[in-house]
């Protein structure tokens, strides 16, 4: 085993960022303030001056151009990682990746790749109101065409790009804000990381809780509190919204009998609503009684503190969910 | 100049009391900042005020104006109450937006004041369809939206210029060049950086403007309105500013020199109109300073307003997502 | 009871337009194509030389300009129905319908109403292949603020947006453009219908097929043939996509004990998801087999024929799916 | 005219050829539209051969190109198989998108010819990307962007003219300004209708030319390139132009007077260029009549070929969602 080392989610992304650019010449970053300004959050900080101008591009607030150019790019043998600054602003892409990303190859009957890295910064957490607190990884994750990663570990931090810079089809990558000052122990020599499955990130045998990006540490924070109390909860990190890898939850499921999904977007037609379907189709016989969830609120989501933390499950939460769903 | 001759000595003291108060409330809201009180992004005005003050003192109450997330100069400019606002910042029921938008979302709908837009450009079609509505309407109202030299470049600007032009609304379109977006330079984001040139594009008619000159400001716009009211055809005026206090709160300023910053700050629009003030002997140094005490006094009532402002009920999250009257 | 009269889905909507038109003169309907081509799909054929130009306005490529504009115009106090020529384009008004229309009422602490309708055509059936064929009510259901629904039958074509006109907050309507010539029978009266509730078309007792849009009539022509073979299942229609209606379909599962989702759009993270869900969260004990669903397959949808018609659930895939599930 | 001189028999008859090939070729999709052989959209180009003629016969073969769904006429100048292009219009695996995309979807990569784009507007950030992408790995070679004038009003033409300007990326920006886009005449779609005007916005130089005179296109696309590749500049060239026929076949142009069409039929641009190489004796009757057969022969060809091509096995639906290798 590697030794391993602290770091921040934001630092870990960094690194991959620096690692695929030193890779392969075509890889190049481009998105609003990525360059001069040290990223809207600080994770490009200090790549413009060891990359240069060329290859660490700030672009005009333009992001349906500029979107669609990292795709063009794509098309023209790039490798372009575009960064969507937050996903408040993709909906402005939204054309160019729902309509062009996803659709050309089929349309072009396999003759068009298209090798794009989009990156969005995503979620709550930073008081920032309605319009910047937007969870929408269920958009992207209805899309046939996309592959969408949620990054909701430092590992996955340190790994997922990496790995999403290999695919040739586009590959959407949502990093949670709220999570770039977190520091987590990550094995010294991380790096790539597989992504087309998702992970258990702790194993039990009295429930399943499912969740992903900012719902991971919060569910592994619950099933701790939760071991306290002589119950054995089973954690699993979605990872890949899309394609969705059933299997590891359904296995999970068939052990438990139990399970809770945690997410921060909103309840109706989310992941959550997809993860319980499959459940559904494929082991309602192994149910012990209905699977629940603890979703954000329906609401587009209001400044004060107090009403944004309302808004989004809490550890707090999740621990009085299982309690309440395993002790009747 | 015209201008300089008609001014007052009331109106002109009471544009400086608006600079003051907007220069002073903003001063105290970023300590209020420091010491968390205010959350969330916090988007400072500070060397734009002569732009805010000067555009709006020019508008009838019955006008429409729509802002940016940098819109706490534009709210005090209409005389949207000081306390509301504040309270707004600190999250308080009280506020102007009933504490649900903070900073980047004041609104008051009886001062005709329709935010506090953070989508960069998001607001502009919104302009353009209350205009529509005025002319349809057979008001007599302008719409007034402020926006940045970075908007311009998204494709909502483009759109927005076109149907105005076309369908022949009143409104007034501020662009508040300050010259970066973020940490953008207007070279990186424009490839025509002497944006009224991009009117003729549309057939609109454009000037720029020294929007550090409060006296210029008002003419340019005084000429503005008259164009529109006259022609019923929109306009585009840019008023070229700077803003000496970085993007917003998160902001490390790395992308400029402090030199520039410095330069700029000698084009202070508050001394230079004062000085003019004192010179033509509209106001006393006496004067001034009984208008900061009462600006001080006034932004000391706002924080105990916004103190003593009280916390929505958790239970209410959800109000608000749909309206409480059945129809309208 | 009523006399019933002929008439096509087209020529439906095209009353229920004339209709909200005459009522109120703040009505005015915009959109590409409207007024003197005749609407893209001629539901709107005529209505220019009924109304004018003023009232049937033809507007420019600017999805996200001339839906913003509909939205502000709303703002003013007009009651614009905003026609997007088909859900396809919408990804270019996404900014707008999200992060204005759904929040701006809740941004403001409630002050601003948004009484706009938006109209659009949807969904697959004439060989339009992939950027032309999308079912994308998914998108909009996941989004509070909206009033999502979906015209599955001659009634609610009828009668539909004459209620949605009533509403003070945003409603998104999705029109069937492939039924546009299917000709129905409704009472000669029919007019504003109801737009809170999904609605049970056909009573049944053995399962529940539930559906909506294009859905609808193929699981009623399903539900006739299940009958001739002794099955009898109840067909309800949605309707109401959000916020959705669950009672009426929990209601139904709880009497039939089974159900079979039915829906054209993708299946990942759909409304079938969300719907079963619902049960899987609240009628899970009353059920006696796992809940299943036939869903768009998820391929950007390819032009030819066959394939079109094998990338959406048919009756015959619907019969099929019923006796395999009723009779194990 | 210096390209006059310059244009030898061979060339002229070549050019001849294409435009009668286009004009053939596409009166025989008309017909087989009209016999269900072909389905869907299917946009005709009649009357504006010369702009894609005069356009791409000026291109290389590293050049890229991409077109609207109106682009019979380019793929044909582009030299993409007459057989593979009315395979693919009948849905058949041996078309050029192997029978995915239908009409509006031709691609061809083997000729830099990337499609066959749906969504007005969205392929022009593509073609920004493309050329940008050029830029970086330095080649020699521009992109070309075909589209209507419709689309200019779209923010996407905004956005794509100021990166490509500000990237100073080798782009040929075309615009075949018919008139109308759909039902919609330009002077309700710009209220700059000299839309050439429009690259002073951007700092690109830009030219209108008579789209109906082939000689005339020539020249200024020779002007363009050249500007581009001296400049290493986008250009803008505004081709004025008309089409004979119905926006699609589902049009019934009740938008426009039948004298108006009857008007421009008579600047058709084959019997103008025919008139010309006759009067230069650059070609006989004679040589017309062969090459009117020759056309007609390979027409033919292409409709056996289409006919005797196959249908792809329903099973193989899913194929090309993503790709088929794992990484590139
Ligand atoms: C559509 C969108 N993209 C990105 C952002 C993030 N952002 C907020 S302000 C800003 C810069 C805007 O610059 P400008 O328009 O010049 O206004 P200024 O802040 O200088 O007043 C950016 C990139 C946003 N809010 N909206
Ligand atoms: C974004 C978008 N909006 C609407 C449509 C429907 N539509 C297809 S072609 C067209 C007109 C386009 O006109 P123009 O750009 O002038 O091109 P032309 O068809 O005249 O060649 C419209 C409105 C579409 N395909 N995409
Ligand atoms: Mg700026
Ligand atoms: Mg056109």
């Amino acid at each position: 085993m590697s030794d391993m080392i602290k770091i921040t989610y934001r630092e870990a992304i960094k690194q991959s960022i620096r690692d695929v650019m030193q890779k392969d010449e075509r890889v190049f970053l481009m998105g609003e303030d990525v360059g001069n300004y040290g990223g809207a959050f600080a994770v490009s900080k200090g790549l413009l001056k060891e990359f240069g101008a060329e290859r660490i591009m700030d672009v005009p607030l333009s992001e349906s151009g500029f979107t669609g150019a990292g795709i063009g790019a794509a098309l023209a043998g790039m490798k372009p990682i575009v960064e969507v600054m937050t996903v408040n602003f993709s909906l402005l892409a939204m054309d160019q990746i729902f309509n062009n990303a996803a659709t050309l190859l089929h349309m072009s009957g396999g003759q068009l790749n298209v090798p794009v890295v989009i990156r969005m910064g995503c979620g709550i957490g930073r008081q920032l109101a309605a319009q910047h607190s937007h969870s929408w990884e269920p958009f992207f994750a209805h899309v046939p065409g996309l592959i969408v990663l949620s990054v909701g570990t430092h590992e996955d931090a340190r790994g997922m790009l990496i790995s999403a810079m290999e695919s040739p089809d586009p590959v959407i990558i949502f990093e949670y804000t709220f999570m770039l000052n977190m520091e987590k122990e990550i094995p010294a020599d991380s790096g790539a990381v597989e992504i087309k499955k998702a992970k258990v990130l702790r194993e039990g045998k009295d429930i399943s809780l499912i969740t992903y990006g900012a719902g991971v540490y919060k569910c592994l924070e619950a099933a701790e509190a939760l071991g306290q109390e002589g119950i054995d909860a089973e954690v699993i990190d979605l990872r890949v919204l899309r394609p969705m890898d059933e299997e590891t939850f359904l296995n999970s499921v068939k052990k438990t009998n139990r399970a809770l999904i945690v997410e921060e977007a909103w309840r109706s037609v989310s992941i959550s609503s997809e993860v319980i379907s499959r459940i559904m189709e494929k082991a309602f016989f192994d149910l012990d009684g209905p699977v629940e969830r603890l979703c954000g609120v329906e609401v587009p989501i209001p400044y004060p503190k107090h009403l944004e933390d309302a808004s989004v499950p809490q550890v707090s939460d999740i621990l009085d969910k299982v309690k309440k769903m395993l002790k009747p | 100049m015209e201008k300089k001759k008609k001014l007052d000595s009331k109106e002109g003291q009471r544009l400086l009391q608006q600079m003051i108060l907007i220069r002073r409330f903003e001063e105290k809201s970023a300590e209020e900042y420091t010491k968390s009180k205010i959350r969330g992004f916090l988007h400072l005005y500070t060397g734009e005020e002569a732009v805010a003050v000067g555009v709006i003192q020019a508008l009838t109450e019955e006008d429409n104006i729509l802002c940016t997330y940098r819109e706490h100069g534009h709210a005090l400019a209409r005389g949207v109450d000081p306390n509301a606002i504040m309270a707004e910042m600190y999250g308080k029921q009280e506020g102007c937006s009933k504490g649900r938008g903070g900073s980047m979302h004041l609104f008051d709908a009886s001062k005709n004041f329709f935010g506090g837009n953070a989508i960069v450009s998001g607001h502009l079609p919104l302009s353009v369809g209350m205009a529509l509505a005025a002319k349809k309407q057979k008001k007599n109202n302008v719409t007034c939206c402020f926006f940045g030299e970075g908007a311009a470049a998204e494709g909502e600007f483009h759109e927005s210029m076109n149907l105005a032009a076309l369908w022949q609304v009143p409104v007034l379109f501020v662009c508040e060049n300050n010259l970066y977006a973020m940490g953008t330079a207007i070279k990186l984001t424009h490839s025509m950086q002497q944006l009224e040139k991009k009117g003729a594009a549309y057939g609109i008619e454009a000037a720029a403007v020294d929007g550090m000159d409060l006296l210029e400001v008002m003419e340019a716009v005084e000429k503005a309105l008259k164009t529109i009211k006259e022609k019923g055809q929109p306009y585009f005026l840019v008023c070229n500013t700077y803003r000496f206090r970085a993007h917003s709160m998160f902001d490390a300023e790395l992308y400029r020199e402090k030199s520039e910053v410095e330069e700029w700050k000698k084009k202070d629009p508050i001394p230079k109109f004062q000085e003019f003030l004192l010179k033509e002997k509209l106001i006393t140094a006496k004067k001034i300073t009984e208008i900061e005490k009462a600006v001080d006094a006034q932004i000391q009532e706002s924080i105990e307003f916004a103190e003593n402002g009280t916390w929505e009920d958790a239970e209410n999250l959800t109000r608000f997502v749909y309206s409480e009257t059945e129809s309208i």
